[in-house]
């Protein structure tokens, strides 16, 4: 969690991002793979911890200098991190996050450091790679429940002026409610769907981890350290 | 004369896929036609896009197109993934097929043992789709 | 209640019939539901009969019902010669399920896994055929 | 084979064809697998003779004593060989083989001692039976385009009053005939239908067995030794 709100997205934050998102993987691996029994095949915390401790582990093999190092771009430090999920997490969610991160590393391009309007793309990106991988659309109780909604908040947020992360913590509360928004659902997508009626009334693990994803981001960010000053301020 | 065709066969299960190959070769006269790839690179039920792009590229350098078989839909969507990063002369090399992945190998197997091209071995492989057993 | 259902998976490979049975296990929350059969009694490419009676007794005599699940025509054969030599009653609770080896086991699993009668179970996982992946 | 022509099949008689059939099996195991190479997996000859090894094996253990025994029927004889061969044989002619023995078993009911006629129903039974359980008709080039003639063959020569070798034998000239004609026929039944129309220009393996079975039945029959009292009587 960064201390200081940041007005860009940097290199330095991109990797700070994944390993925040690497964390809450680690701490809530439990809980996403209990997410995956009743609806699953109860892997989905594990899945994603074997992708997001490869990110880790090539973060800090790069060190300094390669993709991932402070000399690199943003969009390089996502695009490898992509990578390393559809190589590493061997479910559904490797190659959807991994898809995610790549599309987001690409619509960055060469920036060294994004600003609100380069990131929302750079989401709206990941969101579109995400649904034309895996043909999901809103309602069919997947991660898109949580990431389309949190796409657009963040882009609202974004034309509206809001700072950076402020905009990534508005995304992270509605990935929060699209997440919740699953329960209710027949799954149409992934394992889920195999239940047909019967998976209703469960959350959607993949939902869940786009919420801890979208968190990390806001975290990373400084979202914290924003609304402390605002808080001082008034 | 087109291009010999190898068969891949990506499955969350190790033992699947390797006996699903199995199968495939023998109707096929001959293993080297036919890949396995299964499970995640620590042994568990999961499949490895690493494990896939190793068995695709082995194919493809020697000079051989590829047809894809996946068992379930997470199987799909790593093979969607990583043809989604290939060049077009590759990818025009390589074919996912919608099929049943037992009966599809097996019919796979039997249709590039004749030597047909990868669109034929792909047409018979979908042909398995929809037959009736009884 | 309806009688709980088990798989009995026969295929001529028995990597294939054991790696499919782990799928199905997974999906289905428990590998006490799910039976693999394959190969011949001496290790080879085949089906066993007997193999296929043992599974199947198994099942019946815990007062389960049985759907039977085949790879390829010869292990159909086997299966239809099997149940031509059951008695109503337990013909009655015996299916041969006419679906794709790998997809209609997991289904199946699926299905079972709720508690679901064994019609229910064959219905379920012959939906299997002819659903498409891409 | 028999040295005395036998004017009808009891167990003894039954017992002889299975173990005559067991030895061109174990005789020609090679050219059957060499037949299901080019259009099937190349173990028809393998299999075949796993199951009648297993057969030989099954009547040696029964001695004279139980169903193999002297003591049975023929009906006994041939049921208890068709179970063995779907027990044991792993491929689609072991169901198929062992539902005709089993089925002309049973035709044979009780009679110790099976004439011409007997045997004839009971052929036409196997056919009946093999027909049920694959489905394949005369033309689609398996098993059926060599029984289907030789059951023929067998129900005119035991009508016009021939004596039971000589049915046999034209039997078995009629599946050899039905064997051959299997070579310019696509497969539609059995692993060779997968090849389409490329499966034509082979002879179907399981029709070879069948002239060898029935071929066996003359043999055990002694047909021969009619012959050669024929020839001297001429
Ligand atoms: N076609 C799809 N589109 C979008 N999301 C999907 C799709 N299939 C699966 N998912 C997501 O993946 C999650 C499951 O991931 P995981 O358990 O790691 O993989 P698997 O289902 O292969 O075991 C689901 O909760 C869902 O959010
Ligand atoms: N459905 C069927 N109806 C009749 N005969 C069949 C059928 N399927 C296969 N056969 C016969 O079985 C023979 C192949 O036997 P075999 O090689 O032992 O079994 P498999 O095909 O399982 O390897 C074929 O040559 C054919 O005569
Ligand atoms: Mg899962
Ligand atoms: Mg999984
Ligand atoms: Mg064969
Ligand atoms: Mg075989």
């Amino acid at each position: 969690m960064s201390a200081v709100a940041r007005e860009a997205l940097d290199a330095a934050a991109a990797r700070e991002w994944l390993r925040g998102f690497a964390a809450a993987v680690a701490e809530r691996s439990g809980e996403l793979t209990d997410l995956d029994r009743p609806v699953g095949d109860s892997d989905h915390g594990v899945n994603l911890r074997r992708g997001t401790e490869a990110v880790l582990a090539a973060l800090d093999a790069d060190g300094a200098g390669g993709a991932g190092g402070a000399d690199g771009t943003p969009g390089q430090v996502l695009g490898a991190a992509g990578r390393t999920l559809v190589s590493t997490v061997g479910g559904a969610s490797g190659p959807l996050f991994g898809t995610a991160l790549r599309r987001a590393g690409k619509a960055l391009g060469e920036v060294p450091a994004a600003d609100a309007a380069q990131v929302a793309a750079a989401l709206r990106a990941a969101l579109e790679g995400v649904v034309r991988l895996g043909e999901a659309r809103v309602g069919d109780a997947t991660m898109v429940d949580a990431l389309d909604p949190a796409v657009a908040a963040f882009e609202r947020a974004a034309q509206e002026g809001a700072p950076l992360p402020r905009a990534a913590r508005a995304a992270a509360g509605a990935a929060a409610e699209g997440a919740a928004s699953t329960v209710p659902l027949v799954a149409r997508k992934g394992r889920a769907s195999y239940l047909g009626p019967r998976s209703r009334g469960h959350l959607d693990p993949g939902a869940r981890s786009v919420e801890l994803l979208l968190t990390a981001l806001a975290d990373a960010l400084g979202a914290d350290a924003l609304d402390a000053r605002a808080g001082e301020g008034a | 004369m087109s291009a010999p065709v190898r068969l891949v066969l990506l499955s969350h299960s190790a033992a699947a896929a390797a006996g699903v190959a199995e199968l495939a070769a023998q109707v096929a006269g001959g293993a080297q036609r036919v890949r396995a790839v299964g499970g995640t690179a620590d042994g568990g039920l999961g499949t490895s896009a690493d494990a896939l792009e190793e068995a695709c590229r082995a194919a493809l350098d020697e000079g051989a197109d590829v047809a894809v078989l996946v068992d379930l839909g997470s199987a799909v969507l790593t093979a969607k993934a990583w043809l989604a990063e290939l060049e077009d002369e590759e990818l025009a090399r390589v074919r996912l097929v919608d099929a049943p992945f037992l009966e599809g190998a097996v019919a796979a197997a039997v249709t590039a043992s004749t030597g047909a091209a990868l669109a034929e071995v792909v047409a018979q492989a979908e042909v398995a789709r929809g037959l009736r057993k009884l």
